[in-house]
């Protein structure tokens, strides 16, 4: 056939997006994130609007301090993380390997702190069903201290925070990966596209973090 | 099979009908000539040898006249339906000196009930009937719907009343049937096992027999 | 090869330094007596959007990309206003 | 930043021969072997589905009798041959499920994008081939997942396929618990696989487009597929997000729909039809792109007016981000939002009409080949013109009050899925196979099945229209029971026979294509004389598809082009005098 003209190029590559295609596959995916939690924060909101007095003042029942704390290691693992790609680009190797680990190390103790903030809640009585009957936080109902009904606070709390919490760990788990093939020296200064995807999926976990933060537990 | 709707006995039946009409004369009227071009150029323009396809790569005036007509048509039929639509269902619908009604849907009955003596519900006064709902002749009536369980659909057809019956929520629907006689409600929305017979009936009184049924109703209660 | 390129990186440390302060910012207004709820609740959410954007656009480079990216990391975003919007509609008229 | 070269290195491509049996026919990351797996996955929910559909026909036809060879069925199901109401309400729901999640959506989207994306564009294969493969072998156990439903205590899902809560979120109001959840996971199971898939789809059309291959030179199969994917991406996590907020309102308690708890049965109406709609273009998308590559074809001329074809794309696209409302029209829905709706309900028609008119105007003046994938094509555009028109009912709110939740709804999704979508499938799977298989499919055979499936197919679906304007309501176990449908029966009746006829005519097609496989003609490259990247490579195409990437000079459809003597100038056609195509001038 006729395409195989060898001589002249005469017509050049199409530009596509301008990026490789790994990254723009993430920002791809990253679309239909945003989606995912546009059901499950979108479904908050309204339920919010619909039936105000099913919310607890913030504090209340949350417990912001340790939250606080809790986003206060994930902007740090997203520094790190962000550090990571900075020294690859500039072929620091060392450096690479230490912030990867610095980032899964602390996207670890997220999970984990949010796993001991989740048992904390549910001992003192708080479910995704509401109250648990006879527990501290119905008594404080049953006297007035707190909303009679908390059903779709516990509902829409436990399901925003935890599927955030399945993104981390998965997060942490495809971190582990890629820190695996930084230490077998995979990426260099001018290929570590796996360094750079991760890391997208990561600091969008963040902000998906910083959003609801601020929706759910001080709003 | 017919393309033409049951008789409708409420005061907008003819106005839905109408609409309904128009709409299958213009679709009608597009389906025949869509289909009819696209037979004739399959006969027409059928591979014969010795003939080439006409190379062509399209034509702008053609774009833009079958991208304005059917823009214009839905347009007009927008205006209509929309006006319709907020006569029937628009914030200030239901007629002022409609007589209120509750219906409350369960799995799988409809339980009528009427405010009483007093015209108002929740006063103690209210009597319950299952499965038929009695209404007067000529006369607005406002439906109060609301759910025990999961989402039905209250359908009259003989009316052009649909609504779904929402746990949770209070919805009115309002008619006025213009014709005495007895007319099938039916459930539209899948309820569950027993959504096939969960069927009642409309009882359309004229004025005088409604209103000698209603006090007889009311004396029973206030009796009890 | 291994080269060292001598990359100018963004100012990674200070956005940082911003999220964190913005973020204790964040806890000193929601917990503020004395205000009016809906003006909490419009600060704090002015703070998050200002800390998403610090993440959206130095972490993750949005500043520094070709428009079509950028295009592609909004392109959801009306979607999800168009559905909540909606939805509300329902309750508030 | 550091800029980075697009193609870093060459994926190291194994040659073919070199992989075993498994990782070349089961665990293959050829998209060529993707698109086929998919294509068996498919055509097996298209027969469960249609199987279903039976069941549920002889309950309407013939309500009281026992159905024959019935007795096979489980007491759970149908106690001596008729069905109980709760069995179903299952078919109902399972008919829906399987025919859109997992016939006609993989067909079109799993199959065709896999299959056609790189061949149409030139490129060697997916931009992620892991990722890929993957997303078929994650829609295998959602597959398996939904059909077990029907295995386990209390029967499979029975809510309808649109799962309206609080009925699917309180087993207490179905007794179906297990067979719900399972609706739930599968379809998060099997939107992990779409949205994997799409995210493929989007990277390689943007950014391994071969050279030449310039946004306005894709076929209008790769401009559909590439809207598709776009809403696929965006909708099916709207899906996923709600499926999973369902089934914690049967597992954990949770109160997101269950009005007793202050949940909102509006809300699950809101996020599935906003999912919901998006989804009907998925549907419809690429069966529409794929018809305008075939009608092409079969005419010999070029796609009439091609740009606008591809803007009605992308307005369908976009439109159907804002027509959700239309679906609850009479779902107590604040009335405002419904004129909304309506308005942008009725403009769907206007790119409607604009892609109806162009494929008329490519038929005209051009030299129609009634070829078999043609004839299905024809069928495509006149069914989709009904299905259109008779959506225009719908869409005008105060005559939907009448005919929402009738059969008239039933007649119309049928017009445009079977009477659109699987037409066009029809047509595509017999334009493509040569391709797939490098084998031909029986022509005669296929002659056969087309007729005769077209005339079922109408016996079949059209009188439901006037079951629909008699007032027959959908999703009824048993239309005698009210007196008012029993004169409508003779048409159920016939409505059932019809359907029989149509599914034992579908058999024509499975033997057409198993035999084929195996004995059928041995395919030429380019066996219809047509002007895609896909036919300049043998017929099945080797792995990497190309030797070398083709340069693309030409627009997609140079049918007799007055640039060269024969009546199709492909589009990587290197002519002797550089000629500008019409099309590009």
């Amino acid at each position: 056939m006729a395409h195989a003209a060898v001589m002249q190029p005469p017509v050049k590559a199409e530009t596509g997006a301008g990026v490789y295609n790994e990254k723009l596959g993430m920002w791809v995916f990253l679309g239909s994130e945003v989606m995912f939690f546009t059901a499950l924060i979108g479904s908050y909101l309204i339920l919010r609007v619909a039936q105000p007095g099913q919310w607890a003042q913030p504090g209340e029942i949350l417990n912001v301090p340790i939250t606080a704390v809790n986003t206060f290691f994930l902007i740090c693992s997203s520094v790190t993380m962000v550090k990571a790609f900075a020294s690859i680009q500039e072929g620091n190797q060392q450096g690479l390997k230490l912030y990867l680990i610095l980032t899964v190390i602390i996207g670890a103790t997220f999970v984990g702190i949010q796993i001991y903030e989740y048992s904390q809640l549910i001992h003192h009585g708080f479910l995704p069903s509401g109250y648990r009957e006879g527990s501290e936080l119905a008594e404080h109902a049953a006297a007035g201290e707190l909303p009679a009904a908390i059903g779709l606070y516990g509902s829409t709390f436990f399901t925003m925070t935890g599927f955030h919490g399945f993104h981390v760990t998965m997060g942490v788990i495809c971190m582990l990966f890629v820190t695996w093939k930084a230490f077998r020296g995979r990426y260099t200064a001018t290929d570590h596209r796996g360094v750079e995807v991760i890391g997208l999926y990561w600091h969008f976990v963040d902000l998906v973090w910083i959003i609801l933060f601020t929706i759910v537990y001080l709003i | 099979m017919s393309w033409l709707l049951p008789p409708g006995v409420s005061t907008f039946a003819g106005d839905i009908d109408r609409i309904y009409y128009l709409i299958l004369w213009i679709t009608g009227v597009a389906f025949f000539i869509v289909e009819a071009g696209l037979i004739w150029f399959l006969i027409k323009y059928r591979a014969r040898p010795g003939r080439k396809a006409h190379y062509t790569l399209g034509n702008n005036v053609a774009e833009v006249v079958w991208t304005a007509v059917p823009a214009v048509v839905v347009i007009m039929i927008g205006v209509l339906s929309g006006g319709l639509w907020n006569q029937l269902r628009g914030r200030d619908a239901i007629p002022d000196d409609a007589i209120p009604v509750e219906v409350r849907a369960r799995q799988f009955e409809w339980n009528v009930t009427y405010p009483g003596s007093d015209g108002e519900f929740d006063t103690g006064d209210e009597f319950t009937t299952r499965n038929r709902l009695r209404i007067p002749v000529n006369t607005p009536v406002v439906v109060y719907l609301e759910s025990e369980d999961v989402i039905h659909s209250f359908f009259v057809p003989a009316f052009r009343v649909k609504q779904d019956v929402v746990p949770g929520m209070r919805i009115a629907v309002w008619f006025e049937a213009t014709v005495a006689g007895d007319y099938p409600l039916e459930c539209a929305e899948l309820c569950g096992n027993g959504h096939t017979t969960m069927g009642g009936t409309v009882s359309v009184l004229p004025q005088e027999e409604y209103r000698r049924w209603l006090t007889e109703q009311n004396q029973t209660i206030a009796a009890r | 090869m291994e080269q060292t390129p001598h990359v100018k990186h963004p100012p990674y440390v200070w956005v940082w330094v911003g999220l964190a302060v913005l973020t204790g910012l964040e806890l000193a207004v929601a917990f503020l007596q004395h205000w009016s709820k809906t003006a909490i609740i419009i600060i704090l959410v002015l703070l998050a959007v200002w800390k998403a954007l610090l993440v959206a656009l130095f972490y993750m480079h949005l500043r520094f990309e070709r428009n079509r990216i950028r295009l592609l990391a909004i392109a959801p975003l009306p979607l999800a206003v168009i559905l909540v919007v909606a939805v509300l509609t329902e309750y508030v008229f | 930043m550091a800029t980075m070269a697009a193609p870093l290195e060459p994926a190291s491509e194994p040659h073919a021969h070199e992989l075993s049996f498994v990782k070349r026919y089961i665990f293959s990351t050829d998209h060529k072997i993707i698109g086929i797996q998919f294509l068996l996955l498919s055509l097996v929910g298209l027969f469960v589905g249609g199987l279903l559909a039976m069941l549920m026909r002889w309950q309407l036809g013939f309500p009281t009798e026992p159905m024959p060879g019935g007795g096979i069925l489980p007491e759970t199901m149908a106690p001596g041959g008729i069905l109980l109401p709760e069995f179903y309400n299952s078919l109902v729901t399972m008919h829906g499920t399987f025919m859109v999640f997992f016939a006609i959506m993989p067909l079109l989207v799993g199959v065709f994008a896999n299959y056609l994306i790189p061949l149409k564009i030139g490129a060697p294969d997916m931009a992620f081939p892991r990722l890929n493969m993957a997303s078929f072998w994650i829609a295998v156990p959602a597959f398996v997942l939904m059909v077990s439903g029907f295995f386990v205590e209390g029967g499979n899902a029975g809510a309808g396929w649109t799962s309206y809560a609080p009925l699917s979120a309180n087993p207490e109001y179905t007794g179906v618990s297990a067979g719900q959840q399972l609706w739930c996971v599968s379809l998060v199971v099997l939107g992990l696989s779409s949205i994997l898939g799409a995210t493929n789809y989007i990277t390689t059309i943007v950014n391994m487009r071969a050279p030449g291959m310039q946004w306005f030179r894709m076929p209008l199969s790769i401009w559909s597929l590439f809207i598709t994917a776009i809403l696929t991406l965006l909708a099916i996590p709207i899906l996923s997000g709600a499926a999973i907020m369902l089934l914690f309102d049967q597992t954990l308690g949770t109160h997101f729909f269950l009005p007793p708890g202050g949940g909102q049965p509006l809300l699950w109406q809101h996020v599935f039809w906003f999912f919901g709609h998006p989804e009907v273009y998925i549907l419809i998308l690429p069966a529409m792109g794929m018809v305008s590559d075939i009608i092409a074809n079969g005419s010999r001329k070029p796609v009439f007016g091609y740009k606008s074809m591809v803007y009605a794309i992308i307005a369908i696209g976009f439109l159907g981000w804002i027509v959700w409302g239309h679906h609850m029209f009479q779902s107590g829905m604040n009335p405002l939002l419904g004129t909304t709706f309506m308005v942008s309900t009725l403009f769907i028609a206007v790119p409607s009409a604009i892609k109806t008119f162009n494929w008329l105007g490519t038929m005209w003046r051009g030299s129609v080949h009634f070829t078999v994938p043609m004839l299905h094509a024809c069928a495509f555009v006149a069914m989709f013109v009904i299905g259109g028109l008779s959506g225009v009912f719908m869409a005008s709110a105060p005559v939907d009050i009448y005919i929402h939740d009738t059969y008239f709804i039933v007649a119309h999704i049928h017009y445009v899925l079977f009477g659109g979508s699987l037409f066009a499938l029809f047509g595509a799977i017999t334009f493509w196979y040569p391709k797939m298989f490098g084998r031909m499919m029986s022509a005669r055979w296929g002659y056969a099945h087309f007729f005769l499936t077209f005339i079922f197919y109408n016996m079949t679906f059209f009188p439901m229209h006037g079951l629909g304007v008699g007032g027959h309501m959908r999703r009824i176990y048993d239309p005698t029971q009210y007196e008012f449908l029993q004169p409508l029966q003779p048409i159920n009746t016939f409505i059932t026979i019809s359907a029989f006829l149509l599914f034992a005519t579908q058999l024509i097609f499975a033997v057409n294509f198993i035999v084929s496989w195996f004995r059928g003609a041995k395919a030429s490259a380019n066996p219809w004389n047509d002007t895609g990247l896909e036919w300049t490579t043998p017929s099945p195409p080797p792995h990497g598809n190309w030797e070398e990437t083709p340069t693309v000079y030409h627009p997609p459809y140079e049918f007799s082009s007055p640039l060269v003597e024969e009546d199709s100038l492909m589009q990587s056609q290197r002519l002797e005098q550089p000629a500008v195509s019409q099309a590009e001038r």
